[in-house]
């Protein structure tokens, strides 16, 4: 048992905060959200330079063959400077959908050219009527000679707006809610009969709402095995989900700092008011949340890669569920604590806050989670 | 002990049943119901008509203009404008500077402010806090030195409520600088389009505009401006607050809250069911509609205490407390039901009243802004901490 | 709309007040406990004199012709005292049930006893697998000649060791679960083949198992309709639910009145510990916590009356949730702040702590009524 | 990092399966397992085979008797005993005062008091709380006054667990009256059969005789038995209070009590169906468990920075407040598992190992008595706010 980082991680870990440091000043972010994507091309070129885009991916690839702790680190980085490029969407879903599901072919055509910055992607899994369940897809994919043709609706595509290719998941068979039938299918962004709807998001992202009017893709658009998206799908957003965790925690130290900070210099009633025992002991309750919740992302980094299915899923509710409920009680306490700047867009502790609640809202939110792993647990007891 | 209404109270609601349906335009309840953002000409139009039936000033004794109204009519009526999604009433004048002037404010004053509170023809602004003193209210700064027939008044207020609307706005201005802190203080009322008067706005975390910086320099004041004697504002400024908090719990809007998030889950699905029919989520608003109900049976018992002749004491408190975080669990349970659909963020539809089309759901649009907007309500009105040490030392003696 | 009490109701309350003022120190009482029936006679005499016996029945049948809020003012001050007397169990249960369901014959043999302080009476409806179901129902009754023979098993029958006659719920027909076919029958603590095992509970009150070994009993024993029992049982459980919420509210009303004075006097580094804040923060949610207790106490005493069941049913619920929540908050809060004192037997503190955890456990716990109250809620919507 | 276990820790963990196995008794076990009572012979039947295997002391030092392991066997072997239900080892000489002597005690200390701790034969109490003391430990009043070769002990210690077994306290006791505080506190090692030690039992609410108070009446203690400095004791207490809390998350054994929650859950019906079947209860022991996971992170986090140089800090205060919270919920939840059974009182069946058969299931019977006791929790030790007093100050800084 060894829970430190080495050398390699502890090296990546100050150089993604550098890059906060220097590149994600808060206003400096909130310039760069006002820009048509949202996000900035000479970053993404950076995190190309420095190899960040291809932590998870095979060193055939062209990435450095690394796994979930090596992403979390970058997360929680990203999490401190609420980075507003396109990593979770791009490698972390896309990517890796690509990564641990496509074809040789389409891995070629595709990762080598995400690891150098040059291709966005994006995942659409979630429709109007499915909220978090994976398998209630009602995009449908029927068989047209050798390829298929896509029709249907996806909601909250994040990153959707600048995606090169969107994989799609859609049903090849099976009833609305079957697990066994999604598939999952590589889309151009140009591809005929694809519209988007794209806006922003409460945290300053963006996303898309994306329309598929028949829209015709070859027999080598199917990402992984006809009918067997679920599992892949499952999987990614498993991972996805323990990275975002990653990310919230970064989130919840920069909101502590800063509350710590402002608790010990603000005066009220001729004191700072940290010396308000109240104040204090939510201050204390703040921190242990943080810690716990670093704990639990630990716990899954660790636990993600187990061969028992059960034993990753169950992690990744575990984490998502902590994070749920330690980003609500850090981002309120927050806000409370710095009273009625708090609950100003001056601050970014309002940022922070909007960040991690919507946070719990992907990839299935605490009580998705809670119920999942009590599933998971009971089927066990 | 007795729940039931009396007939002259099932009349009286009949009637303001029938006052809103002929009253309340469609388009302004709509907006209500879905928590939009009203504009100046929304809640002027609702209040004067309010005013021309001489309902708006529901709390003002009958010689000042007042409806003359017992504790189970304004309940009723609070009750049905919530249902009925009827714009709640701007409280600065009504509520808060209304009652000031009619209870420590002289004839003049009287005559010359109280009618275009009670017909809402000009609208207030509060200018109590300041950006150093938050919920230390008495260590103000604003300064208002005697001149004259005037005072010149220098420094700034902030979380000015719709104070980009106002046409007066009533300060707490400090007099006195030797005084004990809490003695310097004095009351003043300041016409907005007075030469130094500036209103910056303050962006809040859901993007709204609905507070503001107002900056004071060298700002000249009639002496006739100053309520009551030069000095006792810290006086008049408890007496508002204690006005302030009540109907603070906002029960009738809580109801319409809960209501609206129980349509909320009946219409969003999960695997195929609607989500109210899911055990989790029905017990989290069901739990929400009993908190609420016991908050309105203790707002219930200390009106009718009141009634009963007990005054109004600190434990309005509770009602301050329960009421902010019921209003928080609302919005919070409103977020968790609509799922991924919290996220997309329309200003246009929110703030400019466009007419674009929702990407969810209409009441997912907004769900999150609302979420992160509530947060205020612990904040504002003296912190449920402040409210806490309230009841801790005047209920508890602690 | 009126809250207040009227003369006769503020009478009856100061005149409870004084009994356990006078009668019930908290030595007394742990000497009352000890005795062979956990209570006492010249008690409950006291009761009979006082015409608190009669309160909830018709004046025909001696009674005073009272309700809810009456019984309610009773119980409150009963929890204040933590009084032993079984006046849940003979007045409110089974005396209600025979009031509400009984035959004449039933009423004149049992009501004018009972009010006279002559007769014990408990109710028996739980069984080992029912849980808070009360249609849950294994022990059956089944038709031989004119009247019915029982067997089956009763558990934690409340006053089963003092009582004269027990009132049993049983399956005249149906299913294990169904609601039809429960049949209530008045059963005599000497009747053949019924067998108990006493026991004292963990709040100094006693209560009994009881086996039945095919019990004989006439046609005339059965309370109210033959297979609609469940009703009838509903109804005096619901109304006894807002008396037991009543007794929790005294109970509160004592845990913070000592814990106030406890954190007043008693000093650590120097100060009244009440000089904490977070300890003042504390005891003020303890106080919003009583308060508000009480106010659904008022609710449901108001709308137990009312004739759509369903509002019975959300009232006697949504009470029982708030008494559920406060009273573990009350009563763990008391303990904490009282400190190690706090988890003795030798303050009163651990004793209201023992009942308000007891209370949450019968007639259906905290989450058994927020589900009940869930589904009547959602059936509306 | 690495989560799995290596080779030697596989075949440490199978040795110690393997030892407990062989020594600890079946009906020992039992009783951990159903939550009932032990006896004394029961404790030390246990903690005198670890004894006698080097495995009591299992933090000790190598030099004073320890087994030296790393803080992986340590964590094994805690995991370990706790699935296999083998007693909790009394701390009051192997964590306490064993630590204290070895690292403040004089050589004769050493040899005269180390083994009977380490092989179990001697049983020592603890003599720190003061009935007027509580979290306010420093404000102790126990006096002892030097009389030539010995100190005469006058005063009086409360919530001295299991003092009614012991053979030896340690105690904190003020030497100097005139000194500040903290600077007049001694250290002293006392035995009980000592005329003047008078030792009364508390009954606690759950009806157990589990703590005592310890009267001393002009106790004469040889000045052999004073540790390091006479006004030095406060600093040793420090010391003996940080060793208390190591430990003291208790995940083992919550980890053995929600498994045994959750068997509860799979035992108890609702509407025919297992309680673990039930959306909401089951939501409560997954809420637990993961409280729980992440309680063991955080504790695996503090001992892998401890292995890598970092000191015990402050923030063990934060597994003292969540593990007594787990701990208590674990009760809690049982209590809620259990429905009406547990109502019935059986003092027999708890306290006096009577063969009294149980009145619903035997998982019943201890629900509600381990749900009042362990709210001590909470309280012993330094009470939750007090851990977060120190996490305030030592952590933040506030």
């Amino acid at each position: 048992m060894d829970l430190s980082l080495n050398d390699d991680q502890n090296m990546l870990k100050d150089s993604v905060e550098r890059f906060v440091r220097e590149q994600y000043a808060f206003e400096t972010r909130r310039k760069n959200s006002a820009t048509a994507t949202g996000w900035l091309e000479s970053n993404w070129a950076k995190f190309a330079e420095l190899g960040w885009l291809g932590i998870p991916f095979s060193e055939d690839a062209g990435g450095l063959g690394w796994g979930t702790v090596e992403t979390a680190i970058v997360m929680e980085q990203f999490g401190r400077g609420l980075v507003l490029e396109p990593y979770l969407a791009t490698v972390l879903l896309g990517g890796e959908a690509i990564a641990r599901g496509g074809s040789a072919a389409q891995q070629q055509a595709i990762l080598p050219a995400l690891i150098e910055g040059k291709k966005q992607l994006a995942l659409a899994y979630a429709e109007k009527q499915s909220r978090y369940n994976l398998h209630d897809v009602t995009t449908s994919a029927k068989k047209e000679g050798a390829g298929y043709v896509l029709s249907g609706h996806k909601g909250v595509v994040f990153n959707g707006p600048s995606a090169d290719h969107i994989i799609v998941a859609a049903r090849t068979s099976g009833g609305q809610r079957d697990a066994k039938g999604v598939t999952l299918f590589l889309v151009d962004k140009n591809a005929k009969g694809l519209t988007r709807r794209d806006y922003p998001t409460q945290d300053a992202s963006r996303a898309s709402e994306l329309t598929l009017d028949k829209v015709s893709v070859g027999a080598d658009a199917v990402v992984g095995k006809v009918d067997d998206g679920f599992a892949l799908l499952e999987e990614v957003i498993d991972r996805a989900t323990v990275a975002v965790c990653a990310e919230a925690v970064g989130c919840m130290d920069a909101l502590n700092a800063a509350t710590h900070e402002y608790i010990k210099t603000r005066k009220q009633f001729g004191v700072p008011i940290g010396k308000f025992q109240v104040l204090q002991h939510r201050m204390v309750d703040m921190f242990t949340h943080a810690q716990e919740s670093r704990s639990m992302v630990l716990m899954a980094t660790l636990k993600i890669d187990d061969a028992d299915a059960a034993v990753r899923r169950k992690a990744a509710s575990a984490v998502k569920v902590q994070i749920g409920k330690s980003g609500r009680f850090v981002g309120q306490g927050a806000v409370q604590l710095h009273g009625g700047m708090g609950v100003t867009d001056e601050l970014n502790v309002s940022h922070y806050f909007k960040r991690l609640t919507m946070i719990d809202s992907i990839f299935g939110n605490q009580q998705f989670h809670l119920t999942r792993y009590g599933q998971i647990m009971a089927e066990a007891a | 002990m007795d729940l039931n209404f009396t007939e002259a109270d099932q009349k009286f609601r009949a009637e303001v049943v029938d006052f809103i349906k002929t009253n309340l335009p469609a388009e302004i309840a709509d907006k209500v119901k879905h928590g939009k953002h009203l504009s100046k000409d929304d809640h002027m139009r609702w209040q004067q008509a309010l005013g021309r039936k001489g309902w708006l000033v529901a709390s003002w004794p009958k010689k000042h203009g007042g409806p003359g109204w017992t504790a189970t009519q304004k309940y009723i009526f609070d009750n049905v404008c919530a249902e009925m999604n009827c714009p709640p009433i701007i409280p600065f004048g009504t509520k808060m500077v209304g009652p000031v002037i009619y209870t420590f404010g002289n004839e003049e004053q009287k005559q010359r402010f109280l009618p275009g509170i009670r017909e809402s023809t000009v609208w207030w602004c509060q200018g109590y806090s300041e950006p150093g003193s938050g919920s230390d209210l008495a260590s103000l700064k604003t300064r208002a030195v005697r001149e004259g027939d005037h005072y010149i008044v220098n420094g700034s207020k902030t979380w000015t409520t719709l104070g980009q609307y106002a046409e007066w706005i009533f300060c707490l201005v400090r007099t006195d600088v030797n005084a004990k802190q809490q003695e310097g203080i004095s009351f003043l009322l300041i016409d907005m389009k007075s030469p130094g008067v500036e209103v910056q706005p303050i962006i809040m975390a859901d993007g709204g505009h609905e507070v503001n910086s107002v900056f004071f320099t060298d700002v000249k004041v009639p002496v006739e401006n100053l309520i009551g004697k030069e000095g006792e504002g810290w006086t008049y400024a408890k007496f508002l607050l204690a006005n302030e908090r009540s109907g603070i719990a906002a029960v009738p809007q809580s109801k319409r809250g809960v209501e609206s998030l129980k349509r909320i889950a009946a219409s969003e699905q999960q695997d195929g069911k609607p989500l109210i029919q899911d055990g989790a989520f029905r017990d989290k608003i069901a739990d929400l509609e009993i908190q609420l109900q016991a908050l309105e049976f203790t707002e219930l018992r200390i009106l009718s205490s009141e009634a009963a002749g007990g005054a109004p004491g600190p434990e309005v408190s509770f009602l301050k407390i329960r009421g902010s975080e019921i209003q928080q669990r609302i919005t919070e349970l409103a977020v968790e039901a609509v799922g991924y659909y919290a996220n997309p963020y329309l200003p246009g539809l929110l703030w400019q009243g466009s007419n674009e089309e929702p990407v969810g759901p209409a009441y997912a649009t907004t769900a999150a802004p609302r979420y992160f907007n509530v947060r205020k309500t612990s904040i504002y009105g003296g912190s449920n901490e402040i409210q806490k040490n309230i009841i801790a030392k005047m209920v508890l003696g602690l």
